[in-house]
């Protein structure tokens, strides 16, 4: 036994070979190698910039008329269309009304997006303490889910109106005419999408509260409260994630159908689903109308989906390390 | 030939929800029963009475009426029969009189029996009717397809309560038109087949008709002229460019004739704001801050170019007009001067009512109060085009527009519990369509009396809209419902509408709304009409080769 | 099993009662009026006459309690008469003739029962949008099953692509597209539905394969990119399983392995995402329905709520709602069937 | 001499392709193995059994990996020798299952739980032998009586989650067998298993083995298990070979330091005998220096009385109770301070609800519990969080225990958090030290805990329960779950806590040499109670209940010298434990044979 290195060394534990990263950096080098979600986060900033920069930088106003500059159609019709009616001061055309495609494609997105990610942060909310109160307070899960089946046959539409009826007018007075219209309508469209999410989260933290570091919790005397929040919470994550990104496409289509059916924003208000829901008439003539803002809504919607794909890889410690 | 021409096809954007025109008052309803039951007397395409179940219309001259305008008689056609092969007598059109005014019933052309005090079969085919007071219009019952006749053997037993219940009935009614139903689905479609007892042997040329109903009105617009899978569809309220643009498919063509349908703004004359109490709210005892002076109400008027509204939302389907009684033309004041836009003019003039800018950003202001305006409408693409330009006409003389739009099923649904009716008005202007049912404005004009205006007191019931009030006005109301004479009576009637439209600008109008639809290439005989039903004369239309 | 699902089916009433209660009140909250849509030209008191004829005049309880009984106590009998005396099922009973000429759920709109109308749009919902679900997801998942079992592939990556991009766009936009496409540009497809054509003959079958398309299209679009995705999501959770490994290890050629052991285990939660799906053939096609004017029961829902038609739009909410409840119950009991390790007891 | 040997591992190199770029499975590895016998593989956790022998079947390509290097000879039945690293895909699914039949680790899941047992068994006959339908149920039969399976016939139709642990690795293994393969893969048959059915197991292993006449290579980390089975041994540590031998010679005269340490590290039952108190294992490399023996005080810590806990099963159409799970019933017994109780039994007979009900985190049904004098059962919600300061629980699964989404120095902080020790600064000083304290390094402080090994996340548990500075620590199953080397080394330092700091502990554990190593007084335990009690020389030098005596039995021992002869070894299924509403069963009635060591005298159901 003289030669032997010292045999601790074989029954030493293997330690892990890289160095402990800060926990931001290590997501960040996870996400890194997700292409798609880089992608995705690449477009949703360039499309956030565009909506929030956007008017300092092309500043016609999205609401302002001119009736001599109408029907105008994208510059790059010309391409093959040498006598179409284009206009350097009209990149992307402009209306019947007269006003111009981009800047309300600008306008549009501003508002969609704020719907959108308003409504889908709602949505979460509301589903997450849902599914979590009624996954893990036992007397709760009842009545909570007897209240998603409720909620699963309300129509929206009555709801809506009846929602206006009685708060457009506090909401109106808090928040300005669009911003009350707004708070409406994210409230309403949150308030008829959040069940599957709640019926998701339930069923995982079911599943969770069985396991043995809530136990764990318990047995060193962390109260219900932490409980949720430590231990539970971060664990749905990954469900809460793909939850949130159908959540977003879904207000997005949401509000847009609601303008659709003519229940949606003033008419001084664009929004992406009003202005496809606008141009669907026109559709032949000026395919730029719909296709724009489709388009938009549907690179919008990818790009959150491939996001939230990779920042749930990153997100997790399990697949981080791999 | 009777039945040589196949089958039609026709298409409502909205379905046909029942075939009893006392039940429903919805254009398409009435439409459609029009196919099936008649009225004694129709109007043509002029707005002129025609007869039609009887031999003439009855008039003072011809002794119809008398001379007092007390009463009326009409005389049943020799030899009609109903679909099921009885004979139609006046017992029938008593039966549908009563039918209507039965207080249970829930009868919604009951305005058209306003007055009657009695009806009277005289023989199996005349009939007397008999009103409270000197009617000078006493075409109200059985005239236009808003009140046909019934069947009274079919409806004997759907009176009062039982009228909602019949729903057999109220689907197949018997009756004297060139169609019968033979299949009913409501909200759906409906299939007719040609009246083998139509008393017009040689009518209607097709056999069967299918009457096809829901979708949208660009698709309706499509289906007639872009694929020719129909043959006529109904009231294509289109922006004109779409509507352009989809008649280049060439299969076949617009109609279009005016009525009295007038698109108007209405100003509130009295204060909506939300900071006062609910009982005072929108009504006469808060004046409107700034809309009360006409100089203001003025200036918005002539801030407004209805030629290029016209030409944005209804093409060959408006007309600008400055009244609010457009037609029929012996009614109508020749009044144009507000179809040219006056910017500066309504600069000055709210300048001259101390109206001005004076703390630079943009909007005009006098002591303190601000021309700011809540503009209110029903949600509908050409309305909202409409608010959007109306709204830049006014930010360019210095008015800041706050634009609304309520929902149709709210804004014109009378819920006094809803703060969003067009008739609670909690908004300074408000635009919407109206107009009058056949020829004869005077209930119409009759709506601007003092106190008729909705309240807390009347559950917002009421229909002076704007909280007009001109005891000059209410005068003239009583002297035209004394008239008999149709030269006076016209003269009363513009006189009115100059009253309410340009001597007070309390009522804007903007566009004479007429009436589009389409037919294919291949159908024939088609004349819009839209003092009556637009399938009044269905019976004539047929297949060209 | 039996005792679980009397159980939940007994649970349910009082839920049902619960939501037909709130939703009532909810319906007599909205501000819409059916005098809506009567012409302004109705003078005032005459649409008062017509409301209160309507029964709106009394007070929402009374109102609800009267409904109440009509759609449970009196559409019942109508419909045991209708079993008893036209059914194929039942038609050898006895005719019962328990209805009585009771007053029944009436539509405001048509005056006529509601229920009748629901059942004479049964045909075309079924055929329009109960076919486009099915067609969704025999679609979907072939594309779920071979996007998992080659994951990261080019093909999944394009199916993931595709199916978002379906999900992302709405119907009304689709709807117009394929009929500017296929109808007037091409003449290939009829736009408008006919919903009184009768299948009889080949030709006739053919017109109705033609004239189903277009909206089926549209629809099954949704359906393939949720479904898929669930497939997806499943059969990776059970292709990492260790009885995958214990079934290769016997030799199974890969076309067994997948298409047998893990399928079969994913579609235990894709079964219930199914079933729960199912309700929406039955309200959620409203925009397609309108567009294509198939005129199923979601045209008729938003008929009705553009009508304010109280009565029908409660009925229809509350089978709607039922229907629900249902096929949560139904997406438990196929979980309990499929899945042999679920007992409810 | 090519011909002796069924199948040849050459110097065998597996890759998995990672998102972190390539990492070695198995870097250099040959072995053989040749008809008839038994090589054993063993290692630690994750030193390439699976691996290797998942490339011998090549499924490993299914789990991301790829065989880099080295050959696979096999010898066909023919007489034939291919290549398995190069066949093809069409050719090893003959092999698969035909010639080579393998058992899994996890008899949870290595079956399919949709198929029943008669369809997953005829699958690969069908396929393999083409019998018929019939036929093939036939011979399933057949198979399931071979390995002994209790009414084979009902088995056939019932689903996999209906069977009990043991039974289901018995299916495992007829599968295996059902084509009669000439070499046999056995994955850890049976370390997800109780004692009882691993003695089964691997007695009915043994027979397959010398009736067939197969081949097997059988992969484990048990060195008791080893010296079982094995006529050959093969020593893997992190991915290679260590060493290679007869049994009789590794375990005699090992070579490898590796295998020293390893062999060092196994606790043997009886190695104690003849000694009173417990004392940390003598393990390589730690110096030459005896460790002292624990003592003990005597003084009572934690005293039990009557202790019922029931859990109810809901049943009919109102979900009222109509039975109840009598998972502890009358249970009493005194933990003295500074000295561990030992809890053992068969799997289900209680243990752990024992565990939990002494914290309350189940709720006992009846009975005293008292810590230090204190009544653990009459505290509010709020003095109950407050007792738990005193005692802490360590569970069976170090990653199921062990939040995966917090890093390690919050869960270690955790306690003293809740109820507000220390600022900031101190937690994190406390937190230091208790990780020097379970001979972590400091730089583990910021990882997660699946960057850690299962021994060093169960001393971060450990870690975690000693942050209250706790007097009583229940410890479920603790070590089950480790590394033999591992758990020798968590075990040791849980005895150095105790003479350190003078913890009592309550060790659940259903490893009687390990429950041998480190307590002081044993509770037998059988279907919620407990049926001897007492010293641990006293229990285990003079078991007197007929139960204890049949475990003792049971248990493997490390020396392949004292092998047991297969005798049969048929223990009684355990009777349910469920009862219905009302049902009182008996008090229990204890003898006592001699101070201190009691033995229950009324009826337990076995
Ligand atoms: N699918 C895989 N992907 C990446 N690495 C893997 C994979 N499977 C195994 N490995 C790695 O290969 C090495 C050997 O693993 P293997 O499963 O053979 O260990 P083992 O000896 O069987 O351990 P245990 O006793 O825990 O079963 C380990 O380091 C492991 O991390
Ligand atoms: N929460 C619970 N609800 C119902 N029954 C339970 C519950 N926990 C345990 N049981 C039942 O109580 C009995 C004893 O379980 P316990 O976990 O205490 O056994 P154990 O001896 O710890 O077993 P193992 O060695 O497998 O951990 C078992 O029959 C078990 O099924
Ligand atoms: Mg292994
Ligand atoms: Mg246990």
């Amino acid at each position: 036994m003289t030669d032997a290195p010292p045999p601790i060394q074989a029954l030493q534990d293997k330690v892990p070979s890289a160095p402990p990263r800060s926990q931001w950096l290590d997501v960040w080098s996870q996400f890194r190698k997700h292409s798609g979600a880089m992608v995705g986060a690449g477009f949703l900033v360039f499309i956030t910039l565009f909506v929030l920069v956007g008017p300092y930088i092309w500043t016609l106003d999205a609401q302002a008329l001119n009736m001599r500059a109408r029907d105008i159609r994208p510059i790059y019709t010309a391409l093959w269309d040498s006598g179409a009616k284009v206009d350097w001061a009209h990149p992307l055309g402009s209306d019947n009304l007269g006003r111009d495609g981009l800047s309300q494609l600008i306008a549009g997105g501003r508002s969609s997006l704020a719907v959108g990610w308003a409504a889908m942060v709602l949505t979460l909310v509301i589903g997450t303490t849902v599914g979590v109160l009624s996954g893990f307070v036992r007397k709760l899960d009842g009545p909570l889910m007897r209240l998603t089946d409720l909620f699963l046959s309300l129509p929206i539409l009555p709801l809506l109106l009846v929602a206006v009826t009685f708060f457009r007018q506090p909401l109106r007075a808090a928040f300005g005419p669009e911003g009350g219209m707004f708070v409406l309508i994210v409230t309403v469209v949150a308030l008829t999408s959040w069940m599957p999410t709640a019926r998701i989260v339930r069923g995982d933290i079911l599943a969770l509260k069985e396991r043995e570091f809530v136990l764990a919790a318990r047995s060193i005397g962390t109260r219900p409260l932490h409980i949720i929040l430590r231990h539970l919470l971060p664990n749905v994550l990954s469900p809460i994630m793909v939850s949130a990104t159908l959540g977003l496409a879904t207000a997005i289509i949401t509000e847009s159908a609601l303008s659709f059916l003519g229940v949606g924003f003033p008419s001084d208000f664009p929004t992406w689903g009003k202005m496809l829901a606008d141009a669907v008439p026109r559709m032949e003539d000026f395919p730029e109308r719909v296709l724009l803002p489709g388009v938009a809504i549907s690179l919008t919607v990818l790009a959150v989906n491939y996001l939230g794909d990779g920042l749930r890889d990153a997100l997790d410690p399990r697949t981080r390390g791999r | 030939e009777r039945g040589s021409d196949g089958d039609v096809k026709v298409l409502y954007w909205q379905a046909v929800s029942i075939m009893n025109p006392y039940l429903s008052s919805g254009t398409k309803d009435i439409e459609a029963s029009s196919m099936v039951i008649e009225p004694l007397g129709r109007f043509n395409e002029t707005g002129a009475m025609v007869p039609w179940l009887v031999d003439e219309i009855p008039t003072v001259t011809n002794g119809g009426v008398s001379a007092d305008l007390t009463s009326i008689t009409w005389k049943i056609k020799d030899g009609l029969t109903w679909s099921d092969g009885s004979a139609f007598t006046a017992e029938d059109v008593k039966f549908t009189a009563d039918y209507c005014m039965d207080p249970d019933g829930g009868c919604q052309q009951l305005a058209k029996f306003d007055g009657v005090s009695s009806i009277e079969v005289l023989d199996p085919l005349t009939v007397k009717v008999t009103f409270e007071r000197a009617m000078p219009n006493p075409y109200g019952p059985f005239m236009g397809a808003e009140s046909p006749i019934l069947q009274k053997a079919q409806f004997e037993n759907c009176t009062g309560a039982n009228a909602p219940t019949c729903s057999t009935e109220n689907f197949y009614p018997v009756g004297t038109g060139p169609f019968v139903v033979e299949d009913f689905r409501p909200n759906d479609v409906i299939t007719f087949k040609a009246n083998d007892k139509f008393r017009d042997p040689a009518k209607p040329a097709f056999a069967t008709m299918t009457l096809k109903g829901g979708g949208d009105v660009t698709s309706a617009a499509r289906a007639v002229l872009e694929t020719a899978e129909f043959d006529y569809a109904w009231n294509l309220q289109l922006a004109p460019d779409v509507l352009n643009s989809i008649a280049e498919g060439g299969k076949g063509q617009t109609v279009s004739a005016f009525g009295t349908l007038v698109e108007r703004l209405e100003m509130n004359l009295t204060n909506p704001s939300a900071e006062l109490p609910a009982e005072t709210r929108a009504t006469v005892a808060e004046p409107h801050p700034f809309l009360s002076d006409i100089r203001v109400r003025k200036a918005l008027s002539m801030a407004i170019d209805r030629e290029l509204l016209v030409e944005v939302g209804y093409g060959r389907a408006g007309r600008p007009t400055c009244n609010l009684v457009p037609a029929p033309a012996m009614f109508a004041s020749d009044n144009t001067e507000c179809f040219t836009q006056d910017l500066e003019g309504a600069k000055a003039l709210l300048e001259e009512a101390g109206y001005v800018d004076s703390d630079g950003d943009g909007v005009r202001e006098k002591d303190g109060v601000k021309l700011a305006i809540l503009y209110q409408t029903s949600t509908n693409a050409v309305r909202q085009d409409f608010q959007l330009l109306i709204k830049d006409w006014w930010r360019q003389i210095g008015v800041e527009t706050e634009l609304r739009n309520i929902e149709g099923a709210v804004f014109f649904g009378g819920d006094p519990g809803s703060p969003d009716t067009f008739q609670k008005f909690y908004a300074d202007v408000e635009m919407y369509a109206n107009n009058f049912a056949g020829t004869d404005p005077q209930p119409y004009l009759a709506m601007y009396r003092c106190g008729n205006e909705p309240k807390p007191s009347s559950q917002w019931l009421g229909a002076n809209i704007n909280r007009y009030c001109d005891p000059e006005y209410d005068k003239l109301i009583d002297e035209l419902g004394q008239t008999g004479e149709l030269e006076k009576r016209a003269e009363l009637a513009k006189k009115m509408n100059e009253m309410l439209t340009k001597e007070s600008y309390t009522i804007v109008p903007l566009v004479d709304r007429g009436r589009v639809s389409a037919h294919s290439n291949s159908l024939g005989g088609v004349i819009l009409n839209t003092w009556d039903s637009e399938l009044w004369n269905v019976a004539d239309w047929h297949r060209v080769k | 099993m039996l005792t679980f699902a009397i159980r939940r089916l007994v649970l349910t009433v009082p839920t049902l009662l619960f939501i037909s209660f709130v939703i009532f009140m909810l319906l007599q909250l909205a501000p819409g009026d059916p005098m809506a849509q009567v012409p302004l030209t109705v003078p005032d008191e005459v649409k008062q006459k017509m409301r209160e004829a309507l029964g709106l005049g009394e007070p929402p309880l009374i109102q609800y309690a009267k409904w109440l009984k009509q759609m449970f106590w009196i559409e019942p009998k109508v419909l045991i008469d209708w079993m008893t005396r036209e059914s194929a099922l039942f038609g050898w009973l006895p005719d019962t003739n328990l209805y009585q000429g009771e007053l029944r759920v009436l539509s405001w709109q048509t005056r006529s029962p509601v229920m009748d109308i629901i059942v004479q749009r049964i045909p075309q919902t079924l055929w329009v949008v109960g076919l486009s679900y099915i067609v969704g997801i025999l679609i979907a998942l072939p594309i779920g099953i071979y996007s998992a079992y080659r994951q990261y592939s080019v093909f999944d990556q394009a199916g993931t692509f595709i199916t978002m991009i379906g999900f992302s766009i709405p119907p009304f936009f689709t709807g117009p597209l394929l009929i500017v496409v296929f109808s007037v540009q091409l003449g290939w497809f009829p736009s408008i539905y006919d919903t009184t054509h009768v299948v009889n003959d080949w030709d006739s079958f053919v017109f109705q394969l033609r004239q189903m398309i277009l909206p089926v299209l549209v629809l099954a679009l949704q359906t393939t990119a949720q479904i898929s995705r669930y497939m997806r999501g499943a059969m990776l959770d059970n292709l990492r399983q260790d009885y995958v490994r214990t079934a290769r290890a016997k030799g199974l050629s890969e076309a067994v392995v997948v298409m047998v052991h893990v399928l079969r285990n994913s579609m235990i939660p894709v079964v219930t995402v199914i079933a729960l799906g199912v309700p929406s053939i039955f309200g959620g096609a409203i925009i397609t329905e309108s567009v294509f004017k198939v005129n199923g029961i979601g045209q008729l829902l938003i008929t009705w709520l553009f009508a304010n038609d109280l009565p029908g739009i409660m009925t229809l909410t509350f089978i709607f709602a039922a229907l629900i409840l249902l096929f949560n119950l139904i997406a438990d009991i196929l979980y309990g069937i499929l899945d042999p390790r679920i007992r409810y007891d | 001499m090519l011909d002796d040997t069924i199948a040849e591992i050459r110097n065998l190199r597996v890759e998995f392709q990672t998102k972190d770029g390539p990492v070695l499975g198995v870097e250099d590895v040959s072995f053989e193995v040749r008809p008839g016998e038994t090589v054993c593989v063993v290692g630690e956790s994750g030193s390439g059994k699976s691996v290797s022998s998942l490339s011998l079947m090549r499924l490993v390509e299914y789990g991301g990996g790829k065989i880099a290097g080295g050959h696979l000879l096999f010898n066909r039945a023919d007489g034939e020798q291919i290549d398995l690293a190069e066949t093809p895909a069409s050719l090893m699914r003959t092999i698969r299952g035909n010639e080579i039949g393998m058992i899994f680790q996890e008899p949870m899941t290595a079956l399919n739980p949709v198929f029943t047992v008669g369809r997953q068994l005829t699958e690969g006959l069908r396929l393999h032998k083409k019998l018929s339908r019939k036929e093939a149920q036939a011979r399933a039969l057949e198979l399931l009586r071979q390995v002994r399976i209790p009414e084979p016939e009902r088995r056939l139709t019932q689903y996999p989650h209906e069977l009990s642990g043991g039974m289901r690795q018995r299916v495992v293994i007829a599968m295996a067998l059902a084509c009669e393969p000439r070499l046999l893969i056995a994955d850890e048959p049976t370390t997800a298993l109780d004692v009882t059915i691993q003695a089964e197991i691997l007695a009915l292993m043994d027979r397959l083995k010398r009736e067939t006449g197969t081949a097997v290579m059988f992969i484990t980390h048990d060195m008791a298990v080893v010296a079982q089975m094995a006529d050959r041994v093969v020593v893997m540590f992190r991915g290679n070979k260590v060493e290679e031998g007869a049994v009789e010679e590794i375990f005699a005269n090992p070579k490898h330091d590796y295998t020293r340490a390893l062999l060092a590290a196994v606790p043997r039952l009886g190695e104690m005998s003849g000694t009173d108190y417990p004392r940390p294992m003598r393990l390589l490399g730690q110096g030459d220096k005896q460790a002292d023996p624990i003592l003990g005080t005597g003084e009572p810590l934690l005293e039990v009385r009557n202790l019922v806990t029931r859990f109810p099963v809901k049943g009919g159409m109102l979900r009222k109770t109509v039975a109840n799970v009598h998972a502890v019933e009358d249970v009493s017994f005194t933990v003295n301070k500074g000295e561990t109780l030992s809890l053992v039994g068969e799997s289900g007979c209680g243990k752990s609800s024992v565990g939990r009900s002494l914290l309350r985190l189940v709720e006992p049904q009846s009975g005293e519990i008292r810590l230090a004098g204190k009544d653990v059962m009459a505290q509010t919600p709020d003095g109950l969080r407050n007792m738990r300061r005193d005692m802490q629980m360590i569970f069976q699964d170090p990653f199921a225990s062990l939040n995966p989404q917090m890093r390690l120095m919050e869960q270690v902080a955790e306690p003293l958090r809740n109820f507000g020790i220390g600022s900031r600064s101190e937690m994190q000083d406390k937190v230091a030290s208790l990780f020097d304290r379970v001979e972590l390094p400091r730089s583990f402080l910021r990882r997660y805990p699946h960057e850690l090994s299962g021994g060093q996340r169960q001393r971060i548990a450990i870690a975690r329960a000693l942050a209250l500075n706790p007097s009583l620590i229940v410890a479920d199953e603790a070590v089950s779950a480790l590394d033999v080397s591992v758990q020798a080394q968590v075990l040791n330092l849980m005895m150095e806590l105790q003479a350190d700091l003078g913890l009592s502990y309550l060790f659940i554990s259903h490893d009687m040499a390990v429950v041998e190593r480190v307590s002081h007084h044993v509770g037998v335990m059988y279907l919620g109670r407990l049926v001897e009690i007492g010293p641990r020389r006293a229990v285990f030098e003079n078991p007197q209940h007929p139960y204890t005596q049949a475990l003792m039995q049971a248990v493997p021992v490390a020396d392949p010298t004292l092998r047991k002869e297969e005798k049969d070894l048929n223990f009684k299924p355990i009777p349910s434990p469920i009862h219905p509403i009302g049902h009182e069963p008996e008090a229990s009635k204890y003898q006592e044979v001699a101070p201190g060591h009691h033995v229950l005298i009324t009826d337990c159901g076995y």
